[in-house]
């Protein structure tokens, strides 16, 4: 039988490597990526979280959960030193690109044609390449009208973006009659 | 607005179309000057019409058209090349406004009820779009990772470590990767599942090798290990590239000889 | 005058801001670049980099120095776990990570929104960090216009990655002006 003083050892070391995964991974690793790369059990990886935060926050990293799984960010108290001293950091989006990646996300699936309608602009192919660069939407299925428009969703790394882990929690629509057009 | 009596009578129509400039509101003139900067405050036709109805408290069933649609021309004569897939937004939205007033110009008939009802379309697009803009606006509201948190970025351990020998790439896989770049198949084409033999490497590479030597014939672009699967993407790579006047076929005039397909670059 | 423990609090503190700016940074960071961001003393840079030292000990992450300046790596113990969970790690080029070199050795000296223009897409930090991680890139000299953007330059390294022995063995360019397809 392990003594206490083992288990802690134990969980320190699982802490390490989950670290040292979530670093290397392009991408936020999910409680079951972990467990399987790691060979853990349920209770070893969520002591091991307990202890990685712990160690986390008195560095100046944190752990987050998205939707697509555990991440290492900058705490947030430092986002005003990073914005700061390296403001290309920051990505500002156009409008022509919020109102695009709004209508795909609260009206998916769409085709293209339905983003034209709903913004009445003719859709610039660099707006939907930045959306496809950044992994926010992708093509899943035709609608079948003619040509067979390819439709568009959401991703996970969209609500990772945005911190949401569910479309669910997406900001409310605005409702009709307090936007004041009158009809 | 006292043009909204007129335009919702019937009575002497070309009143309106002659209807003197300085009537228009404030807001509706923007100098020639500013014209750049307008075009970035405004997303678009809809985004223009919903900042008028919202500042002057415009009803739309009542507001005048003539004077939109003459501004939306006007901005249209005024788009430069840069800007041009927007002039045709604005002439669409400038036709609809038109249409509009025509049908109330005219005395209606008394036809089917099924009829569409330009006027009210136009209100509900209008509607939906002011409410994706603000549903937009609230996205932006969000905390969003890379403009108020930010990834934490690591190195790798010491490469040599990684791995003992470096990776030899080869210098074509740049130039290769340009050409992606710049012939990147439009999202909207239809692509196959599983692509063996990706078509856009295929038209980045033969696009390099005819780039480079002007002309050659088809069977020498083909990659060899990619067998005939790799014959037939590569055809479909040779004619998306003629479809976009890149290349083209070299015509043969020895008779004599077997006609073999040749390809030069054209751009 | 400070007792030793405000003054071993302090260092922490600064301690913290130098990791968020390594984490931040797509670039290694100088000992001049550091202490000009924080306002620092050459006195307290080196002990707040001695508390970073021994804080990072506990950690999975390593401070890593080079003649182009520090930065945080993952520890080299950790290496064969990095190999087994991510075999693709080091080999494969993402088309975005070689489009973007490719850009910069056809135009250097470029700036990152030089890269950003002739992509049309905005630049994740993480592609430029793998690049200088990978020590293809490096930053030399600004240029004089607002904001004095570093300019980016291939290097050595990068040409022995591609078999190169100078930048004049580069493929010929394509016209990519003639090559533009408008949508």
């Amino acid at each position: 039988m392990m003594t206490t003083l083992d288990t802690t050892n134990n969980y320190e070391t699982i802490s390490l490597d989950i670290e040292v995964l979530l670093h290397a991974s392009e991408a936020p690793l999910t409680a079951t990526m972990l467990k399987k790369h790691l060979s853990l059990s349920d209770k070893e990886l969520q002591s091991a979280l307990e202890v990685l935060q712990a160690r986390l926050n008195k560095s100046a990293l944190s752990l987050h959960k998205s939707a697509s799984g555990y991440r290492l960010q900058i705490a947030d108290r430092y986002s005003a030193l990073i914005q700061r001293v390296f403001p290309q950091r920051q990505e500002r989006l156009s409008q022509a690109l919020l109102e695009t990646v709004s209508v795909i996300a609260y009206k998916q699936p769409v085709t293209r044609s339905d983003i034209e309608y709903v913004r009445g602009v003719t859709l610039s192919s660099g707006i939907l390449r930045q959306l496809f660069d950044k992994g926010w939407i992708v093509e899943k299925g035709h609608r079948d009208t003619l040509g067979r428009p390819a439709l568009l969703h959401t991703t996970p790394q969209f609500l990772d973006a945005f911190g949401l882990s569910d479309l669910n929690e997406l900001p409310p629509m605005p409702d009709l009659n307090q936007l004041h057009i009158s009809a | 607005m006292q043009m909204s009596n007129l335009a919702e009578s019937n009575l002497a129509p070309l009143r309106i179309y002659q209807t003197p400039i300085e009537h228009l509101p404030d807001d509706l003139y923007v100098p020639p000057q500013a014209f750049a900067i307008w075009l970035e405050q405004f997303a678009g036709p809809l985004d223009f019409l919903l900042y008028l109805v919202k500042k002057n408290n415009f009803d739309l069933t009542q507001m005048p058209i003539l004077p939109i649609t003459e501004q939306y021309l006007a901005y249209i004569s005024e788009l430069d090349t840069e800007h041009f897939e927007l002039a045709g937004d604005y002439l669409l939205m400038a036709s609809t406004l038109i249409a509009i007033k025509t049908e109330l110009l005219l005395p209606k008939p008394q036809m089917s009820t099924e009829e569409r009802d330009p006027k009210a379309e136009l209100t509900r697009r209008l509607e939906a779009y002011a409410q994706i803009k603000q549903a937009s606006l609230r996205l932006d509201r969000l905390v969003r990772l890379e403009r108020d948190v930010f990834l934490a970025l690591v190195s790798m351990p010491d490469q040599s470590i990684m791995n003992a020998e470096l990776p030899n790439y080869s210098p074509n896989l740049l130039i290769d990767s340009l050409f992606k770049m710049q012939l990147q198949p439009d999202y909207q084409m239809h692509t196959v599942k599983v692509d063996t033999i990706p078509l856009s490497d295929r038209i980045a590479s033969i696009s390099r090798q005819l780039s480079m030597s002007g002309r050659r014939p088809f069977y020498e672009l083909l990659d060899k290990k990619q067998g005939k699967v790799g014959v037939v993407v590569s055809f479909v790579a040779v004619l998306e590239l003629m479809k976009r006047q890149l290349i083209g076929i070299v015509q043969d005039d020895f008779e004599n000889q077997p006609r073999q397909l040749t390809l030069e670059w054209l751009a």
